[in-house]
């Protein structure tokens, strides 16, 4: 059977191996859910969280996970929008599949984890029943789940191109008209995925009585909104590309040309350097002007754990850094650079949500409160992981038994 | 447009509380836990996940003893009357917490809340609790419970609701003896227990009421003033080093 | 692979009946077993016949209090004061008096309209507004035995609890407030 | 088979279609969301009518009337105050509004029980009925009286006032021992003072209503308890008109909320008080700025003076004027400056209505008599105890005195061992609060024997300082029968439990307010049925009176509780004294002996109503006429201290700053352990309730982990983090601990607080922290050979287990 299923005429690793990994996975994915279980039967007194820190890690890996996934189906704009005006980006439609799947395994994975979060998830569906059009929650609640059913539909044709499947007329048929009109929903889903990133960089900017927090803004939407736009688009391909780098580590082969990597670096390298530009202009006036008209300077947000170093980290090393390496032709050119500043790129956006959720929040605002420290526990880390781990079975599936690269075959002509 | 709908309503509910008064009893909070069937656990001392409507704070002058001066701060929710919505109210997915235009009460319904703690995570008072557990009395403290106000399930936010069940109750009175129940007027639990008479409660719209004058005060103030979340609680101290404890002042 | 396609060709108006059928028996389970299996019958533990109790006012019985909250069903010393030997050879007369009047012992009733702890009801607003309790509830004036009592086996809550949609469309209409706290304690 | 599962798909679709089409996927959405509201078995109040009974609160000595409110007339569900009560005006303390958890507490005690196995052993308490419980008690009474040992048995109940103590009183007394004990506090000093210096036993009041300057020495004011109500009242007097009107200084060695909250905190060396108010006597003698008519006229032994036997002594002021009293002198022992000592002196001596005070509250007493003395001088000569001053004595309240005890005809008072009374004649001139001295006694067992204790509404082995004392004592006694309402730490340890009703289920009233210049009465009735088969002790009292032999029945003749209260009442009737309060705005507060009140109610009847309908009596106090001492004068110099010429050193008929020594090595326990009380636990009878565990911060308790305050400096030195686990030991015992680094703290002192550590009772009370008491050291008094609570060496090591 596993024979069968695997694309023609391509080599994949002998299904022990992939028995061996699928394992290792599901052991992974098995912890999480028991310790999700738990959390829904025990209540959440299980958790770090507490009632100064109501967000803590399923939020942070969320909005990261998220940023990740929506951006990387940003390439799929660009590929199936854009390409039109500007054919160099046809190079991309060769990484696409993987964008789609990337995609579609962040959206879904973060959603399972959504519902651990909240304190009553038999009433998650009050979300849609009785919204509060104001709460930047609520646009979350919809877009997350309006674009999670894009992506099904965008994942689906992937799966049926599996050979298997394709033998049975109709389904080949259904995959192929789907494959159509996909151009529609990657700018439907492009247009949510831009709207709901914005929501989720909107969930902490519009707190208006957490000055760490608070952003203004255009009309109802603070700069968060829109940086955290940036910031997805500006990262979501470069993940898309290094799982991409990491798949051919592992397989040993090569699925796509050197040059999709370098369009996405390019790409990458200019939109990051937008963002960061952004970025520092916000934090400049965030600091400087904002908070200090509440009464804060911006020492008074840094403390202990939660110190500069974050800035430093998320704006410089993450961020500055990164740029000028993907702008710097030569500096595409080299393997470790590329991937390097890939990497970074990625950690300085999720060290962003991270910040965003967490010592944001960990600030005392009261001059006679204090500052507090939030440590997850195992029922926080294990289903994230779990998460994480569901994120690497699907790719791990899709790239064994699904075409996904289209020039793999004429790549690996031996 | 919200202020438009803001501005409605001859009533807005305020406290103001005097801190020279205060001597940090806590009969505040524990009248409070009585009146509001707030549960309780053998162990109170994390203070983060101690669920409390009424908390009270202290305050320092950050001096050195014999110097050492300190002071305590009832908090209860602020019941912001920030223009269209309060922190927490503008935040919540599903209308749980809302704010009552006639009367400028923050509203807390439990079977509505999601639990999804956006509204905690908003509030910069720290005035909300989460029921991180299942709340359980010990045999036989449920026949303690007061029916004017239901008990929380697990999984939900809840805070100080200014009493609002005791305004419903003279309210309903009001009805009974076809008198004008918007002019009913009440008080908190909190204020009722007061040993020292340090919190004062009423309608802040109304110039004969006490809390209105006192609000008016020299020495009154509200907390992160700047954050215009405009509290609707009210402080009073003749001392410079509680009232510079007010709000952040950028040195 | 031929074969099988034929089959799937010979099948397509059979297909259409399966699926037919499929879709009527789910109706029915839907619309009719279902809400039949969701709601069980619980008989009161004694009938009381309101329309034998006509001579009497029913504020006599249902009334509000002094400081404006409704003193709900009577409690056994009110039936008592009439019922303190029996009125009539009944057996529900007989149980009420060997049972609950000698006993001292309250009956407890079965609410049809009781709401949710977390919901707060005054009668005394919508009385004073005028509005007749058939409004809300349903006309006893001739009812010789109480209807069986509906619960939902899920909530628990009896069938007949007002919805809250109904509450806020009369809210709305008469233009009350329909502040959440207005009815939620 | 390939066409069936073909079938079954078909089928299965068009299902989902019409399932999706029908009510029940969206019944069941709202229906599980509905279910939620109940998430999980979260409990329902019963619904019905909501009432409000009056009562009064008797969980400490203050007096406050009280409002509970019922469900159907029958369910408790909370306390407010009284808003017709002037004390309170309808405010409230923490403990009063927790008061439904003790009626509802889970370590209640349900029914009579006896130990069946080894003392102290839970386990072993078995249920017994009431006719069992009280025939085995009544008959092993009636045994022990019959057989002359009736001295041999003791009593040890709390110490507020109540128609409980006197019916105790009068049980031992026709019972024919004298061995009943309160428990010990801050009070009994105060009378002894009183009793000493104007020669009659009622304990000072202060007129804290009319003051303007207070000087309070380490009384806590705020720390709730006790005096509360008086305090409350009090304080919304000083701030009637929004900013307040007195000034409050605070001489103590911790910054308590007190010193925090008053005007002026005068920090010292923990337990030098007395040696600064001997400090400011002796500006204010130098200066010549005191009452000096009142000391000239009504003060004896300011001058020297000699003793009958012609003995020239020396007086209080040759005493303050000489070397030890020098601002500069005290200023070493105390810790301040001098200048800082003139400079309180010259102020308090200089305002108008100043008053000083001390032992207020619901406080151990950390004074021995001498130092009583001290305070009260101030007082002398600030002329606070000339009619209607600020200092007067607690005015009796006029109840129907008991009837007169009736002795056995022909009973031989000699038969059978000694009494304590006989045991310790000589010893010390005022032997009634040598409760301390009573259980050396019982420990050593050499100078008498306890057959039997009886302990009602006291907990010793939990709430004493040094309780082992009472643990060893206990060994000693055969037999232990407990009255407590609870399984607290003492009846835990009781071979018979016969416990009473809380309050609310009973009958109580409270007789005066301790420290206050009004009289005060105030009476509860049952709001309702008692939960559990619990009966009310003074009923038992009055049963077991009956069944122990006719004097004894016929000094305690009524037939309920009930009636003998009403029995008291009609004393204040007949007395046409005093008004019942039923409006917030009488000036109780104020009320001084200048002013009559007149009667308000016409019979003994209406009387009874009233009280019973929540109002309370009140009355002036009546003008201190004159002092019953030997010289007709307020004595600085207590010549009934020692028989004339008894006493070689002259300063010990005088007010003096005496240190104790205090046990120990300086060397081996550098620091010093002073316990205090603070306002969010609770110290006697009663545990700390649930809702006020909400109250104490984290920086008191983490856990399991009691926190000890530490100065900066001292931890500094002591290179100890904040939250660090160290052990604290003092000669009595140690515990493990952690460190709070607090500015609040006096550099060199550890300070300890007092009701946490219990280890009865339930999960809500039990296992947090440790128990100041047991390591406190208690000394004896030379006067009165009462229990002071000193502070005392200690040392604190750094424990392995590091920072947390």
């Amino acid at each position: 059977m596993d024979r069968a299923l695997i694309p023609a005429g391509l080599k994949r690793c002998s299904l022990p191996v992939f028995g061996l990994w699928m394992l290792l996975l599901f052991g992974v994915i098995g912890w999480g859910v028991f310790a999700g279980a738990v959390v829904l039967l025990k209540a959440m007194n299980v958790t770090g969280l507490n009632d100064y820190f109501g967000f803590g890690a399923y939020i942070t890996v969320d909005l990261a996970i998220i940023a990740l996934g929506a951006g990387a189906f940003f390439s799929g704009f660009l590929y199936y929008g854009l390409s039109r005006f500007f054919p160099s980006l046809k190079e991309l439609g060769k990484i696409i599949n993987l964008a789609v799947v990337v995609g579609f395994v962040c959206y879904t994975g973060a959603l399972a984890i959504l519902v651990l979060e909240i304190g009553q998830p038999l009433r998650a569906w009050f979300g849609y029943w009785h919204a509060n059009v104001h709460s930047m929650l609520t646009e979350v609640i919809f877009c997350i789940s309006c674009y999670a059913i894009v992506l099904i539909v965008e994942y689906v044709p992937v799966v049926l191109e599996n050979r298997k499947l394709c033998e049975v007329k109709p389904i080949k048929v259904f995959g192929r008209s789907l494959h159509d009109v996909m151009a529609i929903f990657a700018l439907t889903g492009t247009f949510l995925s831009f709207f709901h990133q914005g929501s989720l960089g909107g969930i902490a900017g519009v707190l208006f009585g957490r000055p760490y927090a608070y952003r203004a803004g255009l009309f109802i939407w603070p700069w968060t909104f829109f940086l955290f736009i940036l910031s997805a688009i500006a990262s979501g391909p470069a993940f898309t590309a290094l799982i991409c780098g990491v798949l051919e580590k592992v397989s040993g082969k090569k699925l796509v040309d050197r040059s999709v990597y370098d369009l996405i670096g390019k790409i990458e390298g200019v939109l990051l350097s937008v963002y960061i530009v952004l970025k520092i202009a916000d934090t400049a006036y965030w600091g400087l002007v904002q908070s200090p008209g509440l009464g804060l300077k911006m020492g008074d947000f840094y403390w202990g754990p939660y110190g500069i170093w974050l800035l430093i980290a998320e704006i410089g090393v993450c961020g500055v850094l990164p740029a000028m390496i993907l702008l710097w032709p030569a500096g595409r050119k080299s393997n470790f650079l590329l991937f390097g500043a890939f990497f970074l790129d990625i950690a300085g956006v999720s060290l962003n949500r991270f910040v965003m959720s967490i010592p944001a929040f960990a600030a005392p605002v009261m001059p006679f409160d204090k500052w507090q420290v939030y440590i997850p526990t195992v029922y926080e880390t294990a289903p994230t992981l779990a998460m994480l781990a569901y994120c690497a079975l699907i790719i791990s599936l899709s790239y064994r038994y699904l075409p996904l690269f289209p020039r793999e075959k004429e790549l690996n002509r031996a | 447009m919200s202020e438009g709908r803001h501005a409605q309503g001859g009533v807005r509910f305020g406290m103001v509380i005097d801190l020279d008064k205060c001597t940090g009893c806590g009969a505040c909070s524990v009248a409070c836990q009585a009146e509001n069937n707030i549960s309780f656990r053998p162990d109170e001392s994390n203070k983060l996940r101690s669920i409390t409507w009424m908390s009270i704070f202290e305050l320092n002058n950050g001096g050195h003893y014999p110097d050492y001066k300190y002071a305590f701060l009832p908090r209860p929710c602020m019941h912001c009357d920030s223009p269209g919505h309060a922190p927490c109210t503008f935040v919540c997915p599903v209308n749980a917490t809302t704010r009552d235009e006639n009367n400028g009460i923050v509203t807390m319904v439990y079977p509505r809340c999601i639990g999804c703690r956006y509204c905690i995570v908003a509030c910069p008072y720290h005035a909300r609790s989460f029921n991180w557990w299942d709340p359980k009395w010990p045999e036989p403290m449920e026949s303690m419970l007061s029916p004017e106000v239901s008990t929380r399930m697990r999984g939900v936010v809840e805070k100080c609701t200014f009493c609002h069940h005791r305004l419903l109750a003279v309210r309903s009175k009001a009805y009974k003896d076809g008198t004008d129940p918007d002019k009913a007027t009440y008080t908190t639990a909190c204020a009722d227990a007061c040993p020292a008479k340090a919190i004062v409660f009423g309608n802040l719209l109304d110039p004969q009421s006490e809390a209105a004058r006192l609000s008016k005060d020299p020495n009154a103030f509200q907390i992160l003033k700047k954050l215009n979340t405009k509290p609707k609680v009210y402080y009073i101290s003749a001392h410079d080093w509680i009232r510079k404890l007010s709000d952040n002042a950028v040195a | 692979m031929r074969q099988k396609k034929s089959k799937a060709l010979a099948s397509k108006p059979l297909g259409a009946v399966f699926s037919l059928s499929g879709f009527i028996v789910a109706l029915v389970v839907g619309w009719i077993v279902f809400p039949n299996l969701l709601y069980s019958k619980k008989a009161q533990p004694l009938n009381f016949s309101h329309a034998a109790h006509r001579s009497e006012e029913c504020e006599s019985c249902h009334s509000l209090r002094a400081d404006g909250t409704y003193s709900g069903i009577p409690g056994i010393s009110r039936c008592r004061e009439c019922h303190e030997s029996a009125q009539g050879n009944s057996r529900e007369e007989a149980s009420l008096i060997s049972d609950y009047v000698e006993k001292n012992r309250e009956v407890v009733w079965k609410v049809y309209g009781r709401q949710p702890d977390n919901v707060y009801f005054s009668h005394a607003p919508h009385k004073g507004r005028g509005l007749e309790c058939t409004r809300c509830h349903r006309d006893v004036s001739k009812e010789e035995k109480l209807p069986a009592y509906r619960q939902n086996l899920i909530t628990g809550y009896s069938l007949s609890t007002m919805k809250m949609v109904e509450c806020e469309k009369c809210h709305a209409s008469k233009g009350a407030s329909n502040n959440c706290e207005i009815c939620h304690k | 088979m390939n066409f069936g599962r073909r079938a079954f798909i078909q089928a299965a679709g068009g299902a989902i279609g019409g399932i999706l089409v029908s009510p029940l996927p969206w019944q069941l959405a709202a229906d599980s969301a509905k279910w939620s509201q109940n998430w999980s078995w979260r409990p329902s109040p019963e619904r019905g009518e909501i009432t409000r009974a009056a009562g009064v609160c008797t969980m400490c000595e203050g007096g406050c009337a009280v409002q509970v409110r019922l469900v159907n007339g029958n369910r408790a569900i909370s306390i407010e105050g009284n808003p017709a009560n002037p004390l309170s005006e309808g405010g409230i303390c923490p403990l009063g509004a927790s008061g439904l958890q003790f009626l509802y507490a889970p370590y209640r005690i349900a029914q009579p029980m006896k130990q069946t196995g080894r003392r102290g052993d839970i386990s072993g308490l078995k249920p017994i009925s009431w006719e069992e419980a009280l025939g085995e008690l009544g008959k092993k009474l009636g045994r022990m009286r019959a057989e002359g040992k009736s001295r041999e048995l003791a009593g040890i109940i709390s110490n507020s006032a109540s128609s409980m103590s006197d019916l105790w009183l009068q049980f031992f007394t026709s019972y024919g021992s004298s061995n009943l004990f309160r428990m010990p506090s801050a009070a009994d000093g105060l009378r002894l003072a009183a009793q000493l210096t104007t020669g009659k036993a009622s304990p000072f009041a202060f007129g804290l209503g009319n003051a303007e300057y207070i000087l309070s020495f380490g009384s806590n004011l705020f720390e709730g308890r006790g005096v509360a109500s008086l305090v409350f009242a009090a304080l919304r007097q000083w701030t009637r008109e929004g900013k307040r009107s007195v000034k409050l200084v605070q001489v103590e060695s911790r910054c308590s909320m007190t010193a925090a909250r008053a005007d002026r905190f005068v920090a010292v060396e923990p337990g030098t008080e007395a040696a600064l108010a001997m400090g400011i006597a002796h500006v204010m003698v130098r200066r010549g700025c005191y009452d000096v008519d009142f000391v000239k006229d009504k003060v004896f032994g300011f001058e020297d003076w000699s003793d009958n036997t012609g003995k020239k002594r020396r007086g209080f002021k040759n005493l303050v004027s000489s070397a030890p009293y020098t601002p500069e002198e005290v200023a070493k022992v105390t810790g301040l400056e001098a200048a800082k000592i003139e400079e309180l002196a010259e102020e308090f001596a200089s305002r108008q209505k100043a008053l000083a005070i001390w032992a207020i509250g619901q406080a151990d007493n950390v004074n021995g008599a001498y130092h009583h003395l001290a305070f009260a001088a101030l007082n002398a000569l600030k002329g606070n105890l000339k009619p209607n001053g600020l200092v007067s004595l607690a005015p009796a309240v006029p109840l129907a005195g008991l009837p007169p005890v009736q002795k056995d005809p022909g009973a031989d008072e000699s038969a059978g061992p000694p009494g304590l009374d006989v045991v310790r004649s000589g010893s010390a001139p005022y032997r009634r609060y040598g409760f301390y001295e009573f259980l050396d006694d019982v420990r050593e067992g050499s100078k008498c024997s306890v057959e039997m204790l009886l302990v009602h509404e006291a907990n010793p082995l939990y709430s004493i300082p040094e309780n082992k004392l009472f643990e060893q004592a206990l060994e000693k006694v055969p037999t232990l029968v407990s009255f407590s309402s609870y399984m607290d730490e003492t009846a835990a340890k009781a071979d018979l439990i016969l416990p009473d009703h809380t309050a609310f289920e009973r009958y109580v009233d409270v007789v005066g307010i301790p420290c206050a210049p009004f009289s005060y009465y105030a009476l509860g009735a049952p709001v309702m049925k008692p939960l559990l088969d619990t009966r009310h002790t003074g009923e038992v009292l009055l049963r077991l009176a009956g069944s122990i032999g006719a004097p004894v029945r016929a000094s305690m003749p009524w037939k309920s509780y009930e009636e003998y209260l009403r029995f008291r009442v009609q004393g204040i009737a007949q007395s046409r004294k005093g008004a019942i309060a039923d409006k917030p705005d009488v000036p109780i507060i104020k009320l001084s002996s200048a002013q009559s009140v007149q009667p308000n109610y016409s019979s003994g009847e209406e009387l009874w109503k009233k009280l019973k309908s929540g109002c309370c009596w009140y009355d002036a106090p009546s003008p201190v006429a004159g002092f019953e001492t030997a010289s007709g004068k307020f004595e600085l110099a207590c010549r009934s201290i020692g028989a004339e010429g008894a006493l070689g050193d002259d300063k010990l008929y005088l007010p003096h700053f005496a240190p104790a020594e205090l046990s120990g090595s300086e060397s081996e326990y550098p620091l010093l352990l002073v316990a205090y009380k603070p306002s969010y636990t609770t110290v006697g009878y009663l545990p700390t309730p649930s809702f006020m565990n909400k109250l104490i911060p984290d920086k008191v308790l983490q856990g399991g982990d009691i926190l000890i305050e530490l100065h900066p400096q001292t931890a500094a030195e002591l290179k100890f983090a904040h939250g660090q686990r160290v052990f604290l030991k003092t000669t009595q015992g140690g515990a493990a601990v952690r460190v709070n680094i607090s500015e609040a703290a006096r550099p060199g002192v550890v300070y300890m607080p007092q009701g946490l550590g219990h280890w009865a009772y339930d999960l809500y009370v039990r296992g947090k922290g440790a128990n100041a008491n047991s390591l406190m050291e208690v000394h004896l008094d030379p006067v009165g050979l009462m229990g002071t609570l000193l502070p005392c060496r200690a040392q604190l090591r750094s424990e392995e287990r590091g920072n947390l």
